[in-house]
């Protein structure tokens, strides 16, 4: 919509300024240029920096194999401190000084919207491999990470299976965690559930003395967790401190993803259920390649979390589609994106799908033992069902929104 | 009401101590008046009450300047009625010069071109050309009281409150600032508090003497001085200090 | 009255210098970043008047630069024309400043004191805006969105004409633009009596009382004036950025602009302006390598600075400028080490 | 009626939680008229010396109050030969230098230590009030601040420490005229404040899961506790700990916690324009 009008202006400008706006244009040789913007310090630094070296890894093995259509991979990687406007800047940087294919990058929902614009407008293919609430419907964006109706269906069915009808959820709050709470209040409901309460706690939040015991007074049959980042790790230590853990039960959509369950002691940590794309102990033969590389470059496999897998798959996504594109020309680009290219990754077959730019995934139900997250059970190939009810990108191809789910 | 400043029944107390006792004063029109006592007094808290340092509230008596009352009046508002206040601790701006230290001062009331005609007569009158460009800070503790004594009187007050104007001036310097005490005397009037004793002798005014939060003696210099009262109070203090 | 030189005189020609490098500079720079340093350099300077001239600190100015921010984002959701957006951008921090300060001021809360006030206040804000994710919390057609912000509302356009809108290179302009307008702005209120009545109560506040100046009012105007220049300075990043996210009010935003300011220099207008961009643009070249940690080097370089440049940069160079020239005309030497008397005091 | 008795104990939890974060802040600043925005950076370290410790196998009493101290005082007193000391008498100058020197310990735990979280289990299990479930852990922390409280008291009422301390409360000058050199008393109280910063991280460590930007969460609430306890070190900071702790909470459960975090912060707006010195400043000090 602003999108034209922001393009002839800029056209005005450049014009005005005598040709000083770069024009667009790739070199047909040289390296091909694969750009990168994570938090690799701040406070998001627990999710940025295993995404950083994932990405090394793989541009590094794209490399070895020899490159893609001839070309070596060059990648261009930048810092965004946990920063939003750094995120705006060096967006703007790869997509008009450095010039890129192709951007992966962006961890959190802000950091995605604060980029996407730049790179739709650019032309600048963008893969964006966090899980995420779902909705982003944009022709020029990829999305690896799963959605809710991917992990969270499950995992309420598992849950509800387990302990029983009566569901407390607590979330991050922002849009990850709101929307992820409606899909899960929705899924508890579809199952003749009910939901006791719904706290949402902005990511500073360190203190959950009142949450815990408010808990109690509810007595639900388990908990649901969709908490975020470094504070809200707390929640699980005061929870195991105060003996909770032996209780009632715990489930999570995120726990795991930011190695909360290095944190916890076995005893602590040992029953929560967990349901996401990946486990280190995934049973695939990339699993075992993928960790045993990462090992062999970067020394500890520990740190290696749901989302740097993502990463990794994502690049990895990108290479098949630029293999069977034969060419970085955009529209051979979007041709083989919308072709349903596969790729046998870490965490099973990831397959994209053309209308959505969204993957099908395969979903493992996990519970956590011994600071391992150890696999129950596999729901192969769950489709982003959330996303596709509403967004259609090769019947609305000029799309670009972010739908929010209305349930 | 007839005087310049009146108190009336004016009481202060912190915690226990009673700092102030009924203190009923009166300066007339013209009048210079050294207010003196041996530390603790009550002298400075009187004068903080007077300038609005300590706000005053009902139980604490009452003051007028001119006939306005400004009993729990803020500083600002006292100043702004044309009194001219300097206090115990030296209050310039050291990062300034001279010069803008008067000039600051005198440009509320003269404005940006009418001020300098101000400041370089109250420079020339306190005889402090040769400091006008240096800046404050630099100077000798004598001199710095010398400036805010020219800051007070750029605005042209008619009641001007002087605090402890004399410490750490050299002699010549107290002499010089007997007589500009004396000039301003004929324009305006003038409390000055002191304990310096020769420094009131010099000025040859009338004196009130404090004591434990009340007036002890008043009346001409010569005869309070020798008053055997205040020669007991002052220099068995002395003597206890 | 030469002494009044760090208020009043202007050096006519180093502006024009600037002026000119300014213009010029898209020729061979990148605008975009180029616009972004313009931006931190506002906002640092927006500081450094009231604090370098006024002697107010605050710890929370990231308010006002946060609420310029979100009053532009919200009321362009709602308008759609830029021109309104804009001025509530620098009408809304200035209104806020004004009661927060006068609350302070007439309450005669100063030094560390009004340093906690400023920061809770953004503390609040920052606290506020990140619990604003529900569906519940929007104004008009803005929704607030919590932690993720608002994206997509429309940028600067050219005043009256909606379909203009300023990106890239005229967006570089509108910032060199505010950012002269204002330095502008800050010279011709120092050089009036305001700005030596501010000097004056940096120096001696009860002095400025017993002169007859309302020292309250004073420091309230001078606080709501920074605050408005904030919020513009707020307002383009907003524009620049084209998302507002609750990090505007985050301490990093409130530390780092302290750190410009003092790193350029206080009590000068061109040192924080430098400081800024300076300081702004190690930190972008930072963010292109992952080697070293960049709160590492940052935290250094800033121990570094304090322990050995006590008066910041640019009145650290003038004085040794002064010193060699001293040697040669002692007296014209004295004059300038006044730049306000450097030690920092809160 | 359990319930009654669980908010209680939460609210004495946070009193605790607050006097304890800002105890080694307080004494800084009441002595040494010094803020340190390091402060956050000592408590995280006393956190992740612990857990390194007992990672280790040291004994977990051993190394949250004995170890963490230790190591951070060291630090302390390290921080303070080197940057602090050629700063007295500049407040803002040392709120800066101690800035950087936080970004900077960030930096080195990070490289250190890594960005994954890392916290040891509570020892102590947790208890049943009623129907409901508590920490236990919690209780020992009560406990310990109110042992921390007495002991601070003690030395400062009745060792000659404790007198030097005051005087210099007084300024620098009282504590030369006692006869002793400023420069050390203030090494020394530096070294102190920062061994109780440590011994509070490390106290707290099992509650919390550490990372290396952990210090953000504490020193803002620290700051605000101490600037509105004002001057008077142990009165000042518990008077307080038990507004902000009581109000928190409080307000915490009537709705949620981000809304008890603003009522905290609004309430020390409130407080300062009252008494702009802070509450010992206007309640403990006599006149104006």
């Amino acid at each position: 919509m602003t999108v034209s009008r922001r393009d002839f202006v800029a056209a005005v400008g450049a014009t005005a300024v005598a040709g000083v706006l770069p024009t667009r244009g790739f070199a047909q040789s040289g390296p091909i240029k694969l750009g990168s913007i994570l938090d690799n310090s701040g406070n998001l630094d627990i999710y940025g920096k295993p995404m950083v070296l994932a990405t090394q890894l793989a541009v590094e093995e794209l490399n070895a194999a020899g490159g893609l259509l001839g070309r070596k991979i060059q990648l261009i990687q930048y810092d965004s401190q946990s920063d939003i406007a750094f995120y705006t800047k060096f967006a703007q940087q790869l997509a008009r000084q450095d010039k890129v294919h192709v951007v992966h990058g962006g961890i959190t929902s802000a950091s995605r919207e604060a980029i996407r614009p730049t790179f739709t407008r650019s032309n600048t293919l963008y893969f964006y491999n966090v899980l995420y609430e779902g909705g982003v419907c944009d022709r020029n964006t990829v999305c690896t990470g799963t959605t809710p109706a991917q992990a969270n269906e499950p995992l309420v069915e598992v849950g509800m299976k387990r302990w029983g009808p009566k569901v407390y959820i607590i979330a991050a709050d922002y849009n990850y965690g709101q929307i992820t709470a409606k899909w899960l209040a929705h899924y508890v409901e579809q199952r003749k559930g009910t939901v006791a309460k719904t706290d949402f706690f902005p990511l500073s939040i360190a203190d959950f003395g009142s949450t815990i015991a408010k808990i109690q007074q509810e007595r639900p049959d388990f908990v649901i967790s969709a908490l975020v980042g470094g504070a809200h790790m707390s929640f699980y230590r005061q929870w195991a401190a105060s003996g909770m853990n032996k209780r009632i039960p715990l489930a999570s959509t995120t726990f795991g993803v930011g190695n909360e369950h290095l944190a916890l002691s076995p005893a602590e940590g040992d029953g929560i259920l967990i349901v996401g794309n990946y486990s280190q102990e995934a049973p695939t033969a990339a699993n075992q390649a993928f960790l045993g590389a990462f090992g062999k470059r970067f020394g500890d496999t520990k740190i290696v979390h749901e989302i740097a897998v993502s990463q990794y798959q994502g690049i990895k996504l990108w290479a098949e589609c630029v293999k069977k594109a034969g060419s970085l020309n955009r529209s051979a680009m979007l041709k083989a994106i919308e072709s349903g290219p596969r790729i046998e990754a870490p965490s099973g077959a990831v397959v994209l799908e053309a209308k959505t730019h969204h993957c099908a995934l395969d979903i493992y139900v996990m519970e956590v033992r011994g600071q391992k997250l150890t696999i129950k059970d596999t729901y192969k190939q769950r489709p982003p069902s959330d996303t596709a009810q509403y967004c259609d990108l090769i019947k609305n191809p000029k799309e670009n929104r972010q739908f929010e789910v209305k349930i | 009401m007839s005087g310049v400043l009146e108190t009336l029944d004016l009481t202060m107390r912190f915690g226990g101590v009673q700092a102030l006792e009924r203190v009923n004063f009166t300066l007339q029109e013209r009048e210079l008046r050294c207010l003196i006592g041996p530390n603790g007094a009550g002298k400075s808290t009187f004068f903080k009450c007077i300038t609005g340092q300590y706000r005053l509230g009902h139980d604490n008596g009452r003051v007028f300047i001119r006939g306005t009352e400004v009993t729990g009046a803020s500083t600002l508002e006292i100043v702004r009625l044309g009194v001219g206040v300097k206090t115990q601790v030296p209050a310039v701006m050291n990062g300034m010069t001279v010069h803008e230290n008067l000039w600051l001062a005198a440009r509320r009331l003269h404005g940006w071109a009418g001020s300098n005609g101000v400041v370089d007569e109250v420079i020339a009158e306190l005889q402090l050309d040769a400091l006008a460009r240096r800046l404050v800070g630099e100077l000798a503790h004598g001199q710095r009281q010398m400036v805010e004594v020219g800051v007070v009187l750029v605005q042209r007050p008619w009641l001007v409150l002087l605090d402890e104007p004399a410490a750490g001036m050299t002699g010549p310097e107290v002499e010089r600032l007997a007589g500009v005490i004396r000039r301003i005397n004929q324009s305006a009037s003038l409390i000055v508090v002191d304990h310096d004793m020769e420094f009131v002798r010099m000025l040859g005014s009338s004196v009130t003497v404090f004591h434990q939060g009340s007036v002890l003696v008043e009346g001409p210099a010569t005869k309070v001085l020798n008053d055997p009262r205040v020669r007991e109070v002052y220099i068995g203090n002395r003597v206890a200090a | 009255m030469n002494a009044w030189r760090a208020t009043g005189s202007m050096q006519w020609g180093w502006f024009l210098l600037a002026l000119a490098l300014l213009v010029l500079l898209p020729l061979g720079f990148d605008t975009h970043t180029m616009s972004l340093l313009l931006i931190w350099a506002l906002f640092a300077m927006s500081l450094g008047l009231m604090w370098g001239y006024a002697g107010l600190l605050s710890f929370g100015h990231a308010a006002w630069f946060g609420l310029g921010a979100y009053t532009y984002a919200i009321a362009a959701m709602n308008i759609g024309e830029s021109t309104v957006p804009l001025l509530l951008a620098i009408l809304v921090p200035a209104a806020g400043a004004a009661i927060v300060g006068a609350m302070m001021f007439y309450g005669r809360i100063s030094d560390v004191y009004m340093g906690v006030i400023t920061l809770v206040v953004t503390l609040i804000l920052f606290n506020f805006m990140s619990a604003t994710a529900g569906d519940a919390y929007r104004i008009g057609d803005a929704r607030l969105g919590g932690f993720n912000g608002i994206p997509g509302f429309p940028i600067l356009n050219v005043p009256g004409m909606p379909e203009l809108s300023l990106f890239g290179a005229p967006m570089y302009y509108v910032c060199v633009a505010a950012l002269l307008g204002c330095y502008l702005l800050s010279r011709w209120l120092l050089a009036r009596s305001f700005g030596r009545i501010l000097v004056g109560i940096r120096e001696n506040e009860a002095r400025c009382e017993l002169m007859g100046y309302n020292v309250p009012a004073c420091k309230t105007l001078v606080f709501a004036i920074s605050a408005a220049m904030a919020g513009l300075a707020g307002c383009l990043f907003a524009n620049w950025a084209e998302i507002v996210t609750p990090s505007v009010f985050s301490l990093r935003q409130t530390a780092e602009v302290i750190i410009w300011v003092l790193v350029g220099g206080l009590g000068t207008l061109l040192g924080p302006v430098l400081g800024a961009m300076a300081l702004g643009a190690v930190k972008l070249y930072l963010g292109e390598q992952t080697v070293i940690d960049n709160s590492l080097v940052l935290g250094l370089l800033l121990i570094f600075v304090v322990l050995g440049m006590r008066r910041g940069a640019l009145p650290t160079l003038l004085g040794w400028w002064d010193s060699r020239r001293r040697r040669r005309s002692p007296e014209q030497g004295a004059r300038r080490r006044l730049g306000p008397s450097a030690e920092r005091t809160a | 009626m359990d319930y009654a008795g669980v908010v209680a104990l939460e609210i004495l939890y946070m009193i605790a939680f607050l006097a304890l974060i800002s105890a080694g802040l307080a004494i800084v600043f009441g002595m040494m008229r010094v803020i340190n925005l390091a402060h956050g950076e000592f408590v995280m370290l006393g956190g992740y010396t612990t857990i390194a410790c007992v990672k280790a196998g040291v004994d977990v009493y051993v190394a949250m109050l004995v170890i963490a101290p230790l190591v951070v005082g060291v630090l302390g007193l390290v921080v303070e030969r080197l940057i602090i000391r050629w700063l007295y008498g500049r407040i803002i100058d040392t709120m800066l230098a101690t800035w950087g020197l936080s970004l900077l310990l960030i930096g080195l735990v990070t490289l250190l230590f890594g960005t994954s979280a890392v916290s040891v289990p509570a020892p102590i299990p947790g208890y049943q009030l009623g129907d409901y479930q508590m920490g236990g852990y919690n209780l020992f922390i009560i406990g310990i601040t109110v042992l921390l409280m007495i002991a601070m008291w003690a030395v400062l009422r009745f060792t000659r420490a404790g007198l030097i301390a005051r005087g210099a409360m007084q300024g620098p000058d009282v504590i030369a005229a006692l006869g002793y050199d400023p420069n050390k008393v203030y090494m020394i109280t530096f070294t102190v404040g920062a061994a109780l910063s440590g011994l509070a991280g490390g106290v707290l460590a099992p509650l919390t899961g550490l990372l290396p930007s952990a210090g953000a969460a504490y020193i803002a609430k620290a700051f605000i506790t101490v600037i509105t306890g004002g001057v008077a070190v142990i009165v000042g900071t518990l008077s307080s700990a038990v507004t902000f702790g009581v109000i928190n909470q409080l307000v915490s459960f009537a709705s949620t916690p981000v809304i008890g975090e603003i009522a905290m912060l609004a309430l020390a707006i409130v407080l300062l324009r009252l008494m702009p010195q802070g509450i010992t400043g206007r309640f403990f000090r006599g006149g104006t």
